[in-house]
């Protein structure tokens, strides 16, 4: 993002492993939790799938403390500039995950009412298939986004 | 199970035309539908129903109310577009708790001149529970409730042009993205 | 609940449902900010108060003007961590003090009724379950006994057996949610572990049975989709074996908790006449006394034939949708016990060639048999022309679903009349006067799911 | 050395602080001017070894004080900017007037003339240190009464809030905001 | 006052510094693990060994991300909030004593250095006005994000603050009554002993219900559950906080748990005997290590009582910590304060009949 | 140069004569209160320096005797705006020394 | 005091259940990436398309999965065989086989359509991808190896999360639908061996013995 960034010296480098480091250790979730997949998100925060392992229970229900948005559930025409809106209100880096068949393309419900795809709202880092998917398939897709995190440049 | 003809322009008239005049077994029912004349009764599905004219169903609504349906459970539309003469049907399930039955009402609704909505009397005012359901008819019908208190899109978005589940609404699908198939996008 | 010593009904002003003329007082005229309606009566409105003698409490009325300065209209939603989904409350406050509130709905309006317009019968089982996914199982089964109305086909027994085993198991689910996440909103933080920590026991077999933890698609016309798996008697004894000892974990952490009776006792009351009037159905209403019980008044799918209880409280709040809620688990778990030691044998779906694919096996052998497959995966089965409207109790209260037919294999008309659209019409009485705590607790504890409002 | 430094410091500090008072548009801008004003006050307590009066500064006035203004700022939502114009007339002019005289009066005395306005002999003690047993020995004994008095001054003055606050102009159904 | 004495002063600054922020990092670490624990859960486990690292990676993360600043904001007042939150968070330790003072010779003078920040003669009076101060910040990011629930969580924030104050004050008289003194040093120093050799002579054993008192104060003024109203996430989203982003709002993390392991502290020293406990007849080294170590020891059981209660009870309503404030906890701190002065009375002056 | 009591004491002063010009110019009943209270700490400052220089511990009597009826006038104060403004919806004194309602 | 005894109750449920998770079996957690849990044997995972034991294609392009799919997720193109290197054992094989995942709704009802038994359902859930052309799954990733394992993209080898020779066997969900309603199929395996490969045993349902004959009472 930052021009200055590039060629990274040996510090921006190491400079940009700690922060990766710790932003995929310390990924605060929105609680954006629209339909279905958001009992599966909240399911995947208890006791049996527990996010806590990766530094993930604290859902912040303030947009501005948040770094990752689960749009977890069905994204109505009405309810997109909401999200839209939420998802400027969180300060950069800020990821998104598009959790299930729904909010990724519509699902089943390839209708007016729904936005088929929330990927036409909002950048989206990572699909998970799945409706809902599993805690453990959110867990997947949390993992993929840290992979993609780590391997990716430092980013303010 | 052809006591309630949908095919077929002449289901209404021959409705209205059925001279001596059935009433169900159960006495309540039977005083409430003994005070309006124009009030049908029918067994649909094992289900007593009435199909009332629009212009009464506030007083027949009322009268049910105080017959002992003190509940209305559900109130919603059916579009019969060229199916019937009469477009729009309102549907509203009436539920009586100390005499254990339920009664659907059927008030058919003529679409109206073009460029003029369906209208039908509110039943807000007798079942406040109506005033959800009314809204939500009026938001995917365009049925107009007169004198509701609020009639206002309720599920879809303030400045949403139509109304969905109208038989003329497309449902509005984008086409699904393949690799292979010469849809893709 | 006859152990409770019941604290005095708290004290409030009567507020009758229908008021008359004479009596009404000023109608608020206070407009909201962005996106409100007003909630005035207009002119018209006023004509019919006389005529009818007859007038709604629309919201709450206020006793007298208040100035407009200490007033303050906040949002609360449509993403707010306490309104289970994506309800929003436009609420004025005054202070702390709710004085009106209008809930704004269809947030998550997903048009599935225009949906299950093109769907088949066959198909639309998976479209309904997705609307209280809270409790799938109970769309399923109630649009399965709709469709199953207009087909007029037999249910083998054991069909009707696992189905009352499978929606009671998910009612338990869907009230440990319910307790879960009310939990939540009063601030026990461990409530909501415990209570999901109980439902995954259910949902693993729900997953063993029909593949998936949600949206199950599993209760379809003409019986279900699958047999109960093997081993199913060892997990029914366990899950019946466990939840009551957490369902006594939450009892010792909450039931007699100051703390909790505090923020819970007096909370969001409504009386039963109001419930009545304005449709509201399940806990809420038997909270006030009501034993409005459609497995009781109006059985389905054999309910009758096991022994339970209808919980019911008596006034009305907060707690006693609670206590309701914890009466009903150990209730639920007392049928999943009875259908589990009487189990019939036979056939999980109807032999009803119209309804039922034939048996794979019968595929490789017979070419009727497979054409009759294809058949069915590519037109589904007719359904013969007429309307039906098929009400159950759900966890929310009376589900019901309406179809129309024109005598095709998909729907004309599919309507689902969702328990919790018509519950959240009681939030603004029972807000009204609340404090924004309260607030928050009463949304909870009314556990409206918004996939089932929106639809 | 410490001390004119700190004089200089908090002194002017307490001077903005006392000027955001008066001159704030926004009553919250207005309570932390008064807030700075009353910390700077405390400093020169220390500085003048009266530790004690210092620390009882700073919990009353910050600890209840201010923390009610602002609580009473943010209830009525007065934060809002008010109508300044004169009712009196030449009332500004004269305020300016009026205070000024008063501080070159201060200043006549100060630089001017040494004026020994203070008669009372110096009460002779070793050290006059604000310690808490000093405070205490004294104030137990010889201002017992004052002492008294005030206390008596505060229950009426609770007694009067409770009054207030429980009296409403209008019938309510629940009081507790009133409570403190 | 050479050289070496103000080295001694700035070492026991950083000295402070340091330790609150180490004990801040274990604390949220320790927080996370035990109310998983309290849930069947592991809690973090990916951030450094065990995942004692997840505080650092929060706070870098924190430190790396954008700082919003929200248009309708009072600039002014929203930037300084979150440094005055953690102004009188720092101040505060500097009275507490976590250790028997040792000496050294420095610069040719043999010099005792207590295990204190600062020894005031006032410095109970010190740690009411510090934690009196410590509500501003709050009240003022509340008031200045200029949206309406940071609003609303303001406004709960100087009720609650001023209810709370009161109770707390209160119920340290009789602590004050019994040790004599406002310093905090003499104050740990008037608990040492037994009585009767089993007994410690700990004031939480005659003071107990000043000690709950103060417990319950302590846990409303730190604004943790039960009595987290005022960042109540449910109710008003984030509370004060909620249009605070990046390192600000780290700032308020920090201070929130700062404040907690202070008033910790407070507690283990006023009532639970401070760094007092048995040697076992050590010297030397150990005798002046292992006060250090049961000062530790009883700030983090306490801190554990904390977590415990969070994971346990359901968060008050307003009016109900109104009413448990002015109602139950200053009447209660009242009769106490009154029994324990005619206690202590009797004692210094003898019974009255007498 | 030392800080000398007439120091204190013109400092004092040019603070009473703000709180005094604050309370005359200001109509916003909250920020007059503020005022008063500037006046008193005003007066405060010079009890204590006073007290100093004439090595008396009187003068800190006295500011004890003012914070308490400071806090008391506070209270009160406070307490009657709060309810000036439920009936009258201002904080205003102008529009309060009409005699109306 | 009875509300003091109130609150030790609350407090013990926490307090026991800390002493449980610490010392005792009360930690329920799966440490997901390192183990996983059961998935039950019906479990409707990613799909696969199957092979004959002989290495041919099951699919035979007729389209009834894409017919039957409630969210028109399935694109399937069937081609006539090549008469020197038949695909499939029919006349017509699937020349085309699309799924988007990201539509998909894992329903199962393609799996109960299919008259072959082609397309089955694994117990792979790991499907996220940053990239949505990823997760259209097209026949080269979803046809099964001719040894029988699937295709997956996402395996680790180091700690497959799934152990990949069970996929080779039948799919649960097949089985559990396999009898359609006919009390005297039950347990009976109606269909041919999935993956070419394995054969589960049939579930032992509640009809306890195998029907003598099962021919005529059917159409």
């Amino acid at each position: 993002m930052d021009q200055a960034v590039t060629p990274p010296g040996i510090i921006l480098t190491s400079l940009g492993k700690v922060a990766n480091w710790a932003r995929t250790r310390s990924m605060w979730p929105a609680t954006f939790g629209l339909a279905c997949c958001a009992i599966e998100m909240m399911a995947a925060g208890t006791a049996h799938y527990d996010l806590a392992r990766f530094g993930m229970e604290v859902f912040r229900a303030s947009p501005r403390q948040a770094d990752l948005m689960i749009v977890a559930g069905r994204v109505s025409q009405k309810m997109a500039p909401v999200l839209r809106n939420v998802y400027d209100q969180m300060p950069e880096p800020k990821w998104v995950i598009s959790m299930g068949a729904c909010a990724s393309t519509g699902g089943m419900f390839n209708n007016y009412a729904l936005v088929q795809g929330v990927d036409q709202i909002v950048p989206v880092d990572v699909y998970v298939p799945g409706c809902p998917p599993g805690p453990q398939s959110l867990i997947h897709g949390i993992l993929t986004l840290q992979n993609k995190i780590m391997s990716g440049e430092i980013t303010y | 199970m052809t006591e309630v003809p949908i095919n077929g322009a002449e289901a209404a008239e021959e409705a209205v035309e059925a001279p001596p005049r059935p009433l169900p077994d159960h006495p309540t029912l039977a005083g409430l539908l003994e005070q309006f004349d124009a009030v049908e009764w029918r067994l649909s599905s094992g289900q007593d129903t009435a199909v009332v004219p629009k212009s009464q169903l506030r007083d027949f609504a009322l009268a049910a109310r105080t017959a002992g349906f003190e509940m209305l459970v559900d109130l919603t539309a059916v579009d019969y577009l060229r199916v019937r003469k009469i477009r729009f049907e309102v549907v509203v399930g009436l539920l009586s708790l100390q005499h254990n039955i339920r009664l659907r009402l059927r008030v058919p609704v003529p679409a109206g001149e073009p460029g003029d909505d369906p209208t039908v009397p509110s039943l807000v005012p007798v079942y406040p529970g109506a005033n959800f359901f009314e809204r939500e008819t009026f938001d995917m019908f365009g049925i107009i409730f007169e004198d509701h208190p609020d009639l206002t899109r309720i599920l879809l978005p303030d400045d949403w042009v139509g109304h969905p589940l109208r038989k003329d609404f497309a449902i509005g699908a984008v086409p699904v993205q393949f690799k292979s198939s010469p849809q893709v996008t | 609940m006859a152990e409770d010593t019941r604290a005095p009904k708290p004290a409030r002003e009567h507020r009758d449902v229908w008021i008359t003329a004479e009596e009404a007082p000023d109608w608020m005229s206070h407009s909201t900010d962005e996106g409100a309606q007003t909630m005035r009566l207009d002119e018209s409105q006023q004509r019919l108060v006389e005529q009818m003698g007859v007038r709604v409490a629309d919201d709450y009325v206020l006793d007298d003007q208040i100035s407009e300065d200490e007033r303050m209209i906040i949002n609360m939603g449509p993403q707010h961590p306490s309104t289970h989904g994506v309800m929003r409350l436009q609420i004025e406050l005054e202070g702390e003090i709710v004085r009106r509130v209008k809930p704004i709905i269809g947030y998550l309006h997903t048009g599935m009724e225009k949906t299950g317009e093109s769907l088949m019968y066959m198909q639309g089982g998976t479209n309904v379950t997705r609307m209280d996914y809270i409790a799938p199982l109970f769309n399923e089964l109630v649009f399965a006994l709709a469709t199953e109305k207009l087909l007029e086909v037999e249910i083998p027994p054991r069909a009707q057996a696992i189905r009352i085993l499978m929606t009671e198991l998910n009612r338990v689910a869907s009230h440990l949610v319910s307790l879960a996440t009310q939990g939540m909103d009063v601030g026990a933080l461990s409530m909501m572990l415990y209570g999901f920590r109980e439902r995954e026991l259910i949902l693993a077999f729900f997953e063993k049975t029909t593949g998936l933890r949600m949206n199950h698609n599993y209760i379809r016309a003409g019986g279900v989709a699958a047999d109960l798996p093997d081993g199913w008697e060892e997990d029914i004894a366990e899950i019946v074996e466990k939840i009551p000892i957490g369902v006594a974990d939450y009892e010792d952490l909450l039931k007699a908790n100051p703390i909790w009776e505090g923020r819970t006792r007096g909370v969001g009351v409504i009386s039963a006449e109001e419930c009545l009037a304005y449709g509201i159905t399940g806990p809420p209403l038997r909270a006030t006394g009501v034993d409005l019980d459609l497995r009781k008044s109006q059985p389905y799918s054999g309910i009758e034939q096991y022994e339970f209880d209808v919980a019911v409280g008596s006034n009305g709040d907060v707690y006693d949708r609670y206590r309701i809620r914890v009466q009903e688990i150990l209730q639920s778990l007392r049928i999943v016990q009875q259908v589990a030691n009487r189990m019939p044998a036979g056939d999980y779906r109807t032999d009803d060639r119209k309804v039922t694919p034939p048996p794979r096996k019968r595929i490789d052998e017979s070419m009727e048999a497979l054409i009759h497959h294809f058949k069915l995966f590519t037109e589904g089965f007719k359904v013969p022309e007429g309307e039906a409207y098929v009400a159950i109790e759900s966890p929310r209260g009376e589900i019901g679903c309406y179809i129309v037919s024109d005598g095709s294999a998909k729907p004309y008309r599919m309507h689902i009349r969702a328990p919790s659209f018509a519950n959240l019409q009681g939030l603004p009485i029972m807000l009204a006067d609340s404090l924004v705590a309260d607030s928050v607790a009463t949304i909870a504890s009314v556990d409206a799911v918004m996939g089932d409002v929106d639809r | 050395m410490t001390e004119l430094i700190l004089f200089f410091i908090f002194g002017s500090l307490a001077l903005v602080g006392g000027l955001t008072v008066v001159a704030a548009k926004n009553p919250v801008h207005s309570a932390m001017g008064l807030m700075l004003t009353l910390f700077s006050l405390a400093v020169f307590y220390v500085v003048q070894a009266a530790h004690f009066v210092a620390a009882v500064q700073v919990i009353v006035y910050a600890g209840a004080v201010m923390t009610l203004f602002l609580f009473v700022i943010m209830l009525i939502g007065v934060d809002k900017e008010e109508n300044l114009t004169e009712n009196i007339r030449f009332q500004r002019p004269l305020v300016v007037l009026l205070g000024l005289s008063v501080v070159v009066i201060g200043v006549v005395v100060a630089v001017g003339g040494r004026f020994t306005w203070v008669t009372g002999p110096a009460i002779a003690g070793p050290e006059v240190n604000g310690t808490v047993e000093a405070i205490g020995d004294d104030l137990f004994t010889v201002w017992l009464l004052p002492f008294e008095a005030t206390s008596l001054l505060l229950i009426i003055a609770a007694v009067g809030a409770l009054a207030l606050a429980f009296y409403s102009p209008r019938r309510r159904q629940r009081s507790e905001e009133d409570a403190p | 006052m050479d050289g070496w004495d103000v080295a001694i002063v700035l070492v026991k600054v950083v000295v402070v510094f340091a330790l609150l922020l180490v004990a801040t990092i274990l604390l949220v670490w320790i927080e996370r693990k035990v109310v998983a624990d309290m849930q069947n859960r592991i809690g973090p486990e990916r951030a450094g060994p065990w995942g004692m690292l997840q505080t650092l990676a929060d706070g870098l993360k924190l430190l790396f991300k954008e700082q919003i600043r929200p248009n309708k904001a009072e600039v002014g007042m929203y930037l300084l909030a979150p440094v005055l939150t953690l102004i009188p968070a720092f101040l505060i330790f500097m009275v507490v004593p976590i250790g028997p003072s040792f000496t050294v010779t420095l610069g040719g003078i043999e010099r005792e250095i207590s295990m204190q920040g600062t020894d005031l003669n006032i410095g109970l009076l010190f740690i009411l006005a510090m934690s009196s101060l410590a509500v501003y910040a709050v009240v003022l990011a509340g008031w200045s994000s200029g949206s309406k629930y940071p609003l609303l969580g303001g406004v709960r924030a100087t009720a609650q603050a001023i209810s709370y104050e009161a109770a707390m004050g209160l119920a340290l008289v009789p602590v004050v009554f019994y040790a004599g003194t406002l310093s905090i040093s003499e104050i740990v120093a008037s608990q040492a002993g037994t009585w009767g050799g089993i007994i410690p002579r700990w004031n939480i054993v005659p003071l107990f219900v000043s000690f709950v008192i103060f417990f319950i104060s302590i846990i409303a003024e730190t604004n943790r559950a039960p009595f987290d109203l005022v960042e109540a996430e449910q109710e008003i989203v984030g509370g004060f906080h909620t249009e605070y982003s990046g390192f600000r709002f780290a700032c308020f993390f920090l201070a929130e748990y700062i404040n907690m392991f202070n008033m910790s502290a407070i507690a283990a020293t006023l009532f639970l005997g401070g760094w007092n406990g048995p040697t076992f007849g050590l010297t030397g080294f150990f005798a002046w290590v292992l006060p250090i170590i049961y000062f530790f020891i009883k700030t983090f059981a306490l801190i554990f009582i904390f977590m415990w209660v969070r994971a346990t009870l359901p968060r008050l309503r307003y009016d109900q910590l109104m009413q448990l404030g002015w109602k139950r906890l200053i009447p209660a701190a009242l009769a106490w304060l009154v029994l324990s002065a005619f206690v202590v009375g009797i004692r210094q002056f003898g019974a009255p009949w007498s | 140069m030392t800080v000398t009591v007439d120091w204190y004491l013109i400092l004092a002063a040019v603070l009473f004569v703000i709180g005094a010009a604050g309370l005359l110019i200001r109509r916003n009943a909250i920020i007059m209160f503020m005022s008063i209270e500037l006046m008193l700490n005003a007066v405060n400052l010079t009890f204590v320096s006073v007290g100093r220089e004439l090595q008396n511990l009187a003068g800190q009597f006295a500011v004890f005797f003012v914070l308490v009826v400071a806090a008391a006038e506070v209270v009160i104060g406070l307490a009657i705006i709060v309810s000036i403004f439920r009936a009258r919806a201002t904080a205003s004194v102008d529009e309060l020394s009409e005699m109306k309602g | 005091m009875g509300m003091i005894n109130d609150l030790r109750k609350g407090f013990a449920v926490t307090l026991r259940v800390m002493r449980k998770t610490i010392f005792g079996d009360g930690l329920l957690t799966t440490e997901y990436p390192k183990e996983s849990r059961q998935k039950p044997e019906r479990f409707h995972g990613r799909h696969v398309l199957n092979r004959h034991q002989d290495g041919m294609e099951k699919c035979i392009g007729c389209e009834l999965c894409a017919g039957a799919c409630p969210a028109s997720c399935i694109y399937v193109r069937g081609a006539d065989n090549p008469m020197d290197d038949p695909v499939s054992p029919g006349e017509r094989y699937g020349f085309v086989y699309d799924i988007n995942m990201l539509r998909c709704i894992f329903c199962g009802l393609c799996v109960e359509a299919c008259p072959t038994e082609a397309i089955t359902m694994t117990h792979l859930f790991e499907m996220s991808v940053t990239d949505r052309n990823d997760a259209i799954y097209t026949k080269k990733e979803l046809l099964v190896d001719p040894d029988g394992i699937p295709n997956h993209m996402f395996t680790r080898e180091q700690d497959p999360m799934v152990n990949l020779s069970e996929l080779k066997e039948a799919d649960g969900w097949m089985r559990a639908t396999a009898p359609s309603g006919r009390a005297a199929f039950e347990g009976i395996p109606g269909w041919s061996r999935s993956a070419g490969i394995g054969l589960r045993p049939p579930e032992r349902g509640q009809a306890g013995d195998l029907p003598e004959s099962e021919g005529g009472e059917d159409d």
